[in-house]
């Protein structure tokens, strides 16, 4: 299996089990280097689990990653990480500059303190995701869609050529979405790779290049125009109600 | 509602357990000698005194153990359970339990509080509380031989058998203690009397003190849960300097930090002042050791405070 | 009935009556509020001292009681402020009580022997001697009469407010929206803490209550998937736990309240061991028995994976399985080997193919767990 | 100043203060993880270490009680750790039940030591708590080295700890070795801890590490002022409190510091500006009738508050029906809180509470039970 040049991230038979269930089954995944590319299925398909544990945030019972051919843990600082933002304590006393900034902090290695040249940079990406005027805002006073921005932008600091973001459309309001898609598209100008966990299948043919579908194992993946289809996506959803509806306006829409 | 007759069920057992049960303590064997609880050990030394042969004593709390932070085992349970007398200091130094040891002598136990047998007069009452008084009775000799008296006489209530030996070694002992008493006051009384000032970290003290004049000074109370304030450190620190006393004292289970506090602060004014030993308290010293007895015990004490004091 | 038996009677029935309310403690992540009743109480006894100048006046047990109130309502009210976390609202509240407390000893009764120690009971090994007796008659310990009482109030409450408890406790919302008071639950609960931990303080001591309100809702609740048999589980772990400390305590003659709170640990380490899902044991040993079990699975998923497709030869191959799967060899000649036994694969020359069965396994396993 | 020329003075001001700084800075990220009950909690687990110091060596030398004390307590601490990484039992039992498992066992030891007869035992069980009053020059050079060593280590390792506080996750996924961190973090609360007891008790200690954090919180939404302050508030409280109680006779040193942090601490709870209790009260006003219009906002939060951990779980306009009357537009209703950000459309006719959505149900329900009690 040669390869003219090495994909940006590739996972081979990954599989995660937490306690009897598997969550993932051997799950075999090649992103391309400069790919867009959702990560969709249905509640409880493991979605986020993937990319944790693609991210080695939680263990695997087997598999391999591999970033740029190298191996995951060579190849760590190549990935930006975008958690759920949910998971996060809001109440947290800090400011909206400051959580940007902790995406230098992978760069500037223990004891370093980050400095003028780190918070240039900090402000540089919250100016990309049109949070600018919010720098000293406390993040507890931000709304929903603020909190992604500043996780976002935490994100594009790292300035690492492999993006994972887990939900980032999840309850936020329009402006946000839009300067969310935003950012993406340029980072695919740029070449950067992202990989989304993302819920909206309407907005799959618009946003994403190619996509994965999940349902604890793969059922699909590669170029939405191919893989995003009625019978694969039935497949993926089991069939739901409501989901079929989803489908439906999908492709009439896409 | 099958979950509640499951739980009710489950509550009731022990209930019933208990409505069942008989009296609590068990019977006396008819003769041999009698079985005696003592509390504290300076209390089980005067029984161990008094009683001779004829008492098969335990002493609750052993070597070193402060009365105020006594915990009981098992097995003394059963030795409570199973005692015909029960002796103890009184006026509260047992805490809580002397509610307990009350409680027993209305159920067929005999129960001797020696220090409550005193003349109230003769005891010194806490300040702010007319009706409580000080525990600490046995660093004064006499009302120490007034508590040996009491018991000597209850004993020969309680056990009118064997009465002679109670009257010969009560005798004997309170001749022992006039003696020491007399021993005290001479070497007390060898000090200068600007000397005469006893600097400890808690107030189990003053009986001794209002009995052969000395000037008694604590930094904490009896209550363990009282805390010095800043203010009350230099006021004792101003007073040994001013005093120009050469030593202050720590006692066995009491950490000494107050005390190093004391003379550290006493430093600072120019005074000097030194630990001048370690006295026995609220218990009485190892077995083998010099303070195992009462009377050892005093005079160590003695010999502690009049050594450091006389520098 | 002899001194030791009436003490295991008492000991069981005060841990009963301690674990009911703490495993709503537990539950409500305010476990150490028992902790810190202990030390806050301190205050009311001072002050009903000042107020009656006797140690052993039963105003003092129930200006403990009070104050514990007043500690619970206090820490309740922090809490809801939502400007605190709970585990700092406690740790605000108990040490300025306490501090009051020394103070006004400090002050005015330095010289009495005045603690929570000495005027509450707080010994079970003293507990059988101290007697309830009516005109003349012996009714059995004191202890065992108000922690009986106390026990029979708490069983009584939880019957009686099981909805109004498990909805404030789960989901204090909810119970707003439904038209419950949340608040008079939650204040009704702390209160019924309160009253259980000083009369429980009277009767056994301090820290025994701290184990005995959170360690068997604890062990419960790595038994327990429910309230219900979590409440139940925590009763029976807290009465097996008092018979057991108290064994080890005369089989060894020490202190049977340390005994009994070290044996209430022992029991939920006992648990966290061994207990039947959730015990570290059962973890380790369904990750061991399901390793292999899970590794043929894998395999034989895997091959099927790639029958057939371009990459087979690559991916099937005995020699390089090992790197695909992520696997030591030795392993992955052991899980070959098991599923050649079962029958699910077979060798090809150098390449390993599920047989039927096995392709039949695979599907039905990949189909399962997307269902 | 004249009043600090007095050595007793100075010592115990210097000591509480330079102890209130520490405390109040390790205090601070403790307070953030919620680990404000360790110092109490070690205080109790210490005892067995304690005991088995003074069995092994029949000696109540200090340095050997602390170093049984902290191993103690160290081990308490692990077991907490371990039980809340392997089990769902929440981390506050786990710690209660240690505090009182390790105490439990002390006690068993005591007993042990009680029945030998060796008058060396005296006062083993409070041998290690010490009292501000009688904080000693040695006391004084130990905490200002732990406190130069706690803040020089929160200096470098700042950006290491806010992560871990913060989101320990995103460290991880960074490379950095969050078990590594908590470790250190962990033991540095230990020492400080038990050089606390050791030299100001129990009680001041607890409160050190809680108190000034907790005021500090409600008066900065930054960290490092909120380090800062709770730094300022630990030595303004440690010295007032010394202050005072060497000005009234028979005013215990630790208990009088204790009731300054209380009453800094009720002080930012009422007047914090944005946060505190005044200022809540009087937004309440112009908050309240917006809140009180939304009944379809607080169904939605109830429905949300059934999938804990999933706040993100949307619900059905259906069953938004049956709990409204009848003849609500609850299409218009949702669109009208979508664009006020309180609601959020998750999935195709489902809806979810957003974060801002969530606090003013929470804070509308608060009054609501205000007013209620």
């Amino acid at each position: 299996m040669a390869r003219e040049s090495s994909p940006a991230l590739e996972v081979e038979d990954l599989t995660v089990a937490y306690s009897e269930q598997p969550v993932l089954w051997d799950i075999d995944l090649v992103v391309p280097t400069g790919d867009t590319m959702a990560i969709v299925g249905p509640n409880g398909a493991g979605k986020s689990t993937l990319i944790k544990a693609a991210m080695g945030l939680i263990p695997a019972v087997a598999g391999e990653v591999r970033v740029f051919g190298r191996p995951f843990a060579k190849g760590r600082g190549e990935i930006a990480y975008v958690p759920q933002r949910a998971s996060l304590e809001w109440d947290f006393p800090t400011d909206v500059l400051d959580v940007v900034t902790m995406g230098t902090y992978g760069s500037l290695g223990w004891f370093r303190r980050p400095g003028a040249g780190e918070r240039d940079r900090a402000r540089a990406a919250l100016e990309e995701v049109a949070m600018g005027a919010f720098e000293r805002r406390p993040i507890a006073q931000l709304s929903g869609g603020q909190q992604q921005r500043v996780l976002l932008a935490r994100a594009l600091v790292q300035q690492a050529p492999i993006l994972m973001l887990d939900e980032p459309f999840q309850g936020v309001d329009a402006p946000t979405e839009r300067a969310i898609v935003a950012v993406l598209d340029r980072l695919s100008d740029e070449g950067k790779t992202v990989v989304v966990v993302h819920h909206d299948l309407q907005t799959v043919p618009e946003y994403f290049d190619s996509v994965l579908l999940l349902n604890v194992r793969a059922i699909d993946a590669g170029p939405v125009a191919e893989v995003f289809t009625e019978e694969n996506l039935r497949l993926t959803f089991g069939g739901r109600v409501g989901v079929l509806a989803q489908i439906a306006a999908a492709e009439s829409g896409g | 509602m099958t979950m509640k007759t499951r739980v009710v069920s489950l509550f009731a057992i022990p209930l019933l357990l208990v409505a069942c049960g008989g009296p609590l303590q068990d019977a006396a064997p008819a003769d041999g000698p009698i079985r005696v609880v003592a509390t504290t050990t300076i209390v089980g030394d005067l029984v161990r005194t008094v009683g001779g042969d004829s008492v098969d004593l335990t002493i609750l709390m052993g070597a070193g153990v402060d009365p105020h932070l006594y915990k009981p085992s098992a097995g003394d349970v059963r030795t409570m359970a199973t005692a015909q007398v029960v002796v103890y200091n009184g006026l509260h130094l047992e805490g809580k339990m002397t509610e307990v040891l009350e409680e027993m002598g209305g159920r067929g136990v005999e129960v001797v509080a020696v220090a409550e047998y005193l003349d109230p007069k003769a005891l010194l009452p806490i300040e702010g509380f007319d009706e409580l008084h000080d525990p600490h009775v046995w660093f004064d000799i006499e009302l120490w031989q007034q508590a040996a008296a009491c018991l000597r006489d209850e004993l020969v209530r309680i056990d009118p058998d064997h009465a002679d030996g109670y009257r010969a070694r009560g005798d004997a002992f309170i001749a022992e203690l006039a003696e020491l008493d007399g021993w005290v006051e001479e070497r007390i009384g060898s000090l200068p009397e600007a000397r005469r000032v006893l600097v400890t970290a808690h107030d189990a003290f003053e009986y001794f003190g209002r009995a052969y004049g000395i000037e008694v000074r604590g930094l904490l109370g009896v209550s363990t849960a009282a805390e010095a304030g800043t203010a009350d450190v230099q006021q004792l620190a101003a007073f040994i300097a001013e005093r120009k006393l050469p030593a202050v004292f720590v006692e066995s289970s009491v950490p000494p930090r107050y005390v190093e506090a004391l003379t550290e602060a006493v430093a600072a004014r120019g005074g000097e002042v030194t630990i001048g030993g370690s006295l026995y308290s609220d218990a009485l010293g190892s077995p083998g050791g010099p303070a195992e007895t009462y009377v050892g015990t005093v005079r160590t004490n003695v010999d502690t405070i009049v050594g450091a004091l006389a520098e | 009935m002899t001194a030791e038996l009436e003490i295991l009677v008492i000991a069981m029935v005060t841990a009963v009556a301690a674990a009911l309310p703490g495993a709503y403690l537990v539950l409500r992540r305010t476990a150490m509020v028992s902790d810190a009743i202990s030390h806050a109480i301190l205050p009311g006894i001072v002050v009903a001292f000042f107020l009656t100048e006797d140690l052993n006046s039963p105003l003092l047990l129930i200006a403990a009681a009070a104050t514990g109130v007043l500690t619970v309502v206090l820490i309740e009210a922090l809490i809801r402020s939502r400007l605190i976390p709970e585990d700092a609202s406690i740790g605000i509240v108990f040490p300025a009580l306490f501090s009051i407390g020394v103070i006004l000893i400090s002050r005015a009764a330095s010289d009495v022997h005045l603690d929570t120690d000495s005027v509450l009971l707080g010994e079970l090994a003293f507990a059988p001697f101290h007697r309830l007796t009516v005109v003349g008659v012996d009714l059995g310990p004191a202890a065992l009469w108000s922690m009986g009482t106390i026990l029979v109030l708490n069983v009584g409450l939880i019957l009686l407010a099981w909805k109004e408890l498990k909805l404030a406790t789960v989901d204090s919302s909810l119970a707003a929206l439904l038209g419950f008071q949340p608040v008079v639950v939650h204040y009704g609960l702390m209160t019924m803490v309160s009253v259980t931990a000083v009369g429980a303080f009277d009767a056994v001591g301090s820290i025994l209550v701290v184990a005995l309100m959170i360690a068997p809702p604890a062990t419960a609740y790595l038994l327990a998937e429910r309230l219900a048999p979590m409440v139940v589980v925590a009763a029976v772990v807290a009465a097996a736990g008092a018979a057991l400390g108290w064994a080890f305590a005369l089989a060894l003659d020490v202190s049977i309240a340390g005994s009994i709170a070290a044996a209430s640990g022992l029991l939920f380490v006992a648990a966290f061991l061994v207990a039947p899902r959730r015990g570290l044991l059962a973890q380790a040993r369904r990750r061991q028995g399901q390793r292999l079990d899970f590794a043929v699975r894998m395999l034989v998923v895997h091959l099927f994976h790639h029958e057939g497709t371009p990459e087979a030869s690559e991916e099937c191959r005995v020699a390089g399985l090992h790197r695909h799967l992520g696997w030591s060899e030795s392993w992955t000649r052991r899980v070959v080997g098991k599923a050649a036994e079962l029958e699910l694969v077979e060798r090809n020359g150098e390449q390993v193919l599920p047989t039927a069965d096995g392709r039949r396994l695979a599907d039905d396993a990949v189909i399962g767990f997307g269902a | 100043m004249e009043l600090f020329s007095d050595y007793t003075l100075r010592v115990v001001a210097l000591g509480s203060g330079v102890l209130g700084a520490a405390a109040g800075a390790l205090g601070s990220f403790a307070y953030l993880r919620r680990q404000s009950l360790v110092g109490d909690a070690l205080s109790h687990a210490a005892l067995p270490g304690i005991a088995v110091a003074f069995l092994l060596t029949g000696s109540k030398a200090p340095l050997t009680i602390m170093l049984g004390a902290a191993l103690a307590g160290w081990l308490a601490t692990l077991a907490v750790g371990l039980v809340v990484r392997r089990s769902r039992v929440p981390y506050d039992s786990a710690l209660g039940m240690s505090l009182a498992v390790f105490f439990g066992i002390g006690l068993v030891l005591l007993t042990v030591i009680q029945k030998r007869p060796d008058a060396a035992q005296a006062g083993l069980e409070s041998f290690l708590f010490g009292q501000a009053a009688s904080l000693l020059r040695e006391d004084v050079v130990a905490m200002s080295a732990l406190g130069a060593a706690c803040l020089l280590l929160l200096g470098l390792l700042w950006k290491e700890f806010k992560l871990l506080s913060f989101d320990s996750e995103f460290a991880s996924s960074l490379g950095r070795s969050v078990g590594r961190l908590d470790g250190l973090f962990t033991l540095l609360l230990v020492i400080a801890v038990v050089i606390g007891l050791r030299t100001v008790g129990v009680v001041l200690m607890s409160a050190m590490v809680v108190a000034p954090a907790a005021a500090a919180r409600q008066l900065t939404d930054r960290l490092a002022p909120m380090v800062a302050l709770a730094t300022a508030i630990g030595v303004f409280s440690g010295v007032t409190g010394a202050v005072l109680s060497s000005l009234i006779p028979r005013l215990p040193t630790g208990p009088t510091i204790v009731l300054v942090l209380s009453s800094v601490v009720a002080i930012s709870l009422v007047f914090a500006p944005r946060r505190g209790l005044l200022w809540r009260w009087i937004s309440l006003g112009r908050l309240a009738p917006s809140a009180a219009l939304d009944p379809v906002l607080m169904h939605l939060y109830a429905l949300a508050q059934q999938h804990p951990g999933e706040p993100d779980h949307g619900h059905g306009i259906a069953v938004l029906r049956t709990m409204s009357p009848a003849g609500v537009d609850l299409d218009q209703v949702l669109e009208n809180l979508r664009s006020r950000g309180l609601v959020e459309r998750v999935d195709e006719g489902l809806w979810a509470p957003t974060a801002i959505g969530r606090r003013e149900a929470e804070r509308h329900l608060a009054s609501q039970n205000e007013a209620a009690s």
